[in-house]
């Protein structure tokens, strides 16, 4: 039988090994697994290269996770955010390495990973400085004639967290308003996706023509009855751990 | 626009730049608002026109700032500030939220500017100073798939610099990508000739703005009476 | 305000124009937008390039306007079917082109076209014939090093007619089941997007969380109470018009 | 497998070459089988195993065909025939069905063969006939993007000829893609060194294939036994 529930966020996480390459779901704290980022936190793996689209907020989720010294890159699109102090003081002291990427650029990488496609062009950055080192072409037919693009490469990960609305046992998701973003992209990039939810529910009360993510592209699931709420933590202060 | 013009004003203020942006959006555009000023453009469409807003990370069909107390974290635009949906919305990942960008889909992005330059030129994202930390989120995204970008911008920097040039000198967002722009002076359009001052705030003249444009201006207003 | 609604199937496709390239959902039977096919044939553009997984059956729907000879090329994966003997016999006699792509290639071409991704890269048709003209080349990440893969195009076209099951007036919709197959990216993929619903629905009544094609890929929608469905016109022998 | 082995025929027929396969699917397996004999692959995974089928059409967790009367014409597999959906299906579009296929996320592909080749070369859906109207369907998707590909098919042809080969000469669907054959007379594994025998019908013995194999063919029974 298919059960991809798991105990506890520490299960979870425990096999995201030293230099891993991990996804991380949310657009700010939309959609951030912040019960899977603190689990990962208190695994204590290191050398993490973090694909998120910012840098985390305060000292809690993934800002707490850099700041803890896990994390040797960030791939995202902007890492500035309100409350973040702990990226730019590492990043301006070199203590922590960026790939910067526009936003759609990021998100299509990931669906490239997902999807095995290993490249793509876009017309996206063409003539600016995130181009340089891209290779650039044109194409002949119509729709795309007389510009530039370049060829951007897949992003494939080792792990995703990403948080989900709605869970069944086969992995079958929904998502809640904007935190859906980059989750439903995330888990099919990643081999081993793990996700967070609130709401365990029975194989079948997902509407088949309601399920934004399909059960085959989730490995693992946590139910975390009473998640945080990031901008609330900070409010108050909380650092983790 | 008459109660504008009747104001014994010079320029226009931070509102009122959005308002006129507003006035520019047909009925049944789909338009992304950027962050600060554009933001405010939503507000001023004028009524009896229905314009559906996307934010790109993953609503269409974007409504106004809940009240207070009723924000949901769960609902939020580009900005990360608290929004509502229409109904009638629809939500939807980040890869099909750029795919309706990318696709040349979103009929107008609104969108801040530090410089353009008159061949449609636009740096909004970086000073290139090397201390700081780069950010670019979805503004290259935007410019290169938007079927038509206007930019709300104050005309000169607050140390009284042009920020309407020959030339960027800033890093580019994109290449030959503005079609519009809307300062606290004027609204001018980007054309294969340069910039054209297509109407004056109430109080200036073309020769203040002329003076605080550091390249060429055409005043097709002229063009359009011959 | 926004109604994309019009009022007849003839009005729908009135401006299709000869040379058009005319996507059109649909896997077999399921999807297929057949009443805006048949206003097709009643109006009669010629030299049409027709995107389909398929090229009908019988002698009705896809098959027919075949069958009318407004079809100078046809852009699919699988071009024969049970029942199928129209676009056979044409292609034999040399009178109707064929452009015969892998079924997830088509997909994801289509899907490109509407991305605005000009070209990608896949492993599909590697080391076989429908790879001899395409560029090659590898890539070094390590998920997709040791393989080659060609470069793929994205599929535009003028318009697209395509089925859903619900419509409301912005355009928002949802399909039925796997009728659904083509629709979505055909209706991303075309300047004018054109649906036949059964169901018009009010503004609101698809929840934003299940919306499948949000409506700023549609362009016009038709409604049509009862569609006829291929399989039952084929089992009685109709031929249209 | 016991009652198989237990009757005294030569060879399995097409259900049993489809039961045989049946058996090597894991518990928890996504799978995707292609028309003809593999579409029986369902019927007979052992009791206890939770399988889901995927259809290239766009459904995750296909059921069974459904009773006469109840057939849905916009319910149908990739062969167009009409199936059910089980609780915990997904439906979705064509791109994103075959990103799944892409992707690499589903497990196993249950294909028929008009040839393969010792290196996992395969050929099945054209014989290069330049009279034959040429049609793919997904088969070169599914054989570049999918994990395991088994193969079940005839061990030669209705003629009499091999369709185990040293090389194809019918064109390809896909190169080194094969990973098993369920024949009627063996279950052969494609590996570095070739076609390896894993297991012969009941009834056959290795000379028997051997004969039938244009290609050499270990026999790893042997092997596994020393």
């Amino acid at each position: 039988m298919i059960n991809k529930y798991i105990p506890s966020v520490k299960d979870a996480v425990v096999d995201i090994f030293d230099g891993a390459t991990v996804m991380i779901g949310g657009f700010g704290e939309a959609g951030s697994p912040i019960e899977l980022i603190h689990a990962l936190i208190d695994q204590g793996a290191k050398n993490l290269t973090v694909i998120n689209n910012n840098t985390g907020s305060g000292h809690v989720g993934l800002a707490a996770l850099i700041e803890n010294g896990q994390v040797g890159k960030m791939i995202c699109s902007f890492p500035r955010t309100a409350n973040s102090t702990v990226f730019p003081d590492l990043y301006t002291a070199g203590k922590i390495e960026l790939e910067l990427v526009p936003q759609g650029t990021l998100a299509e990488r990931i669906r490239a990973g997902g999807a095995g496609i290993p490249g793509f062009y876009t017309a996206t950055s063409v003539g600016t400085v995130l181009a340089d080192t891209k290779e650039h072409r044109t194409f002949d037919e119509a729709a795309f004639s007389g510009k530039q693009y370049v060829l951007e490469k897949a992003i494939t990960a080792d792990f995703s967290l990403i948080k989900a609305h709605q869970a069944d046992r086969y992995g079958n998701l929904t998502f809640n308003k904007t935190a859906r973003n980059f989750a439903p992209i995330m888990a099919m990039a990643a081999t081993t996706t793990i996700v967070q939810t609130s709401n365990q529910v029975e194989v079948g009360e997902i509407d088949a023509e309601h399920v934004i993510t399909p059960g085959i592209f989730v490995n693992r699931i946590v139910t975390v009855s009473n998640p945080m709420q990031e901008s609330k933590l900070i409010a108050k202060g909380v650092s983790y751990p | 626009m008459n109660h504008i013009i009747e104001n014994k004003q010079t320029g226009w203020d931070r509102s009122q730049m959005a308002q006129r942006a507003a006035q520019d959006i047909p009925d049944g555009s789909y338009v992304n608002l950027g962050i600060g000023i554009p933001e405010q453009v939503a507000k001023y469409v004028p009524s009896g026109r229905e314009v559906i807003y996307h934010t790109e990370n993953g609503l269409l069909g974007m409504g106004p700032t809940p009240e207070v107390g009723c924000e949901d974290p769960e609902l939020i635009n580009a900005g990360k500030k608290a929004v509502t949906a229409i109904k009638g919305a629809a939500y939807f990942h980040h890869g099909d939220s750029f795919a309706m960008i990318r696709g040349q889909h979103i009929d107008i992005c609104v969108l801040g500017a530090m410089q353009v330059a008159q061949n449609g030129d636009l740096a909004n994202w970086s000073t290139g100073s090397k201390n700081a930390i780069p950010a670019v989120g979805g503004a290259m995204d935007l410019v290169a798939g938007v079927k038509t970008i206007f930019i709300i911008t104050q005309h000169v920097t607050k140390n009284g610099e042009p920020k309407l040039l020959e030339q960027c000198s800033f890093p580019l967002t994109g290449q030959g990508v503005v079609n519009r722009i809307y300062t606290d002076l004027a609204v001018i359009e980007v054309t294969n000739k340069g910039f054209e001052l297509l109407e004056l705030a109430p109080g200036v003249d073309f020769e203040t703005v002329k003076v605080k444009t550091a390249a060429n201006l055409i005043d097709s207003r002229l063009a359009n009476k011959e």
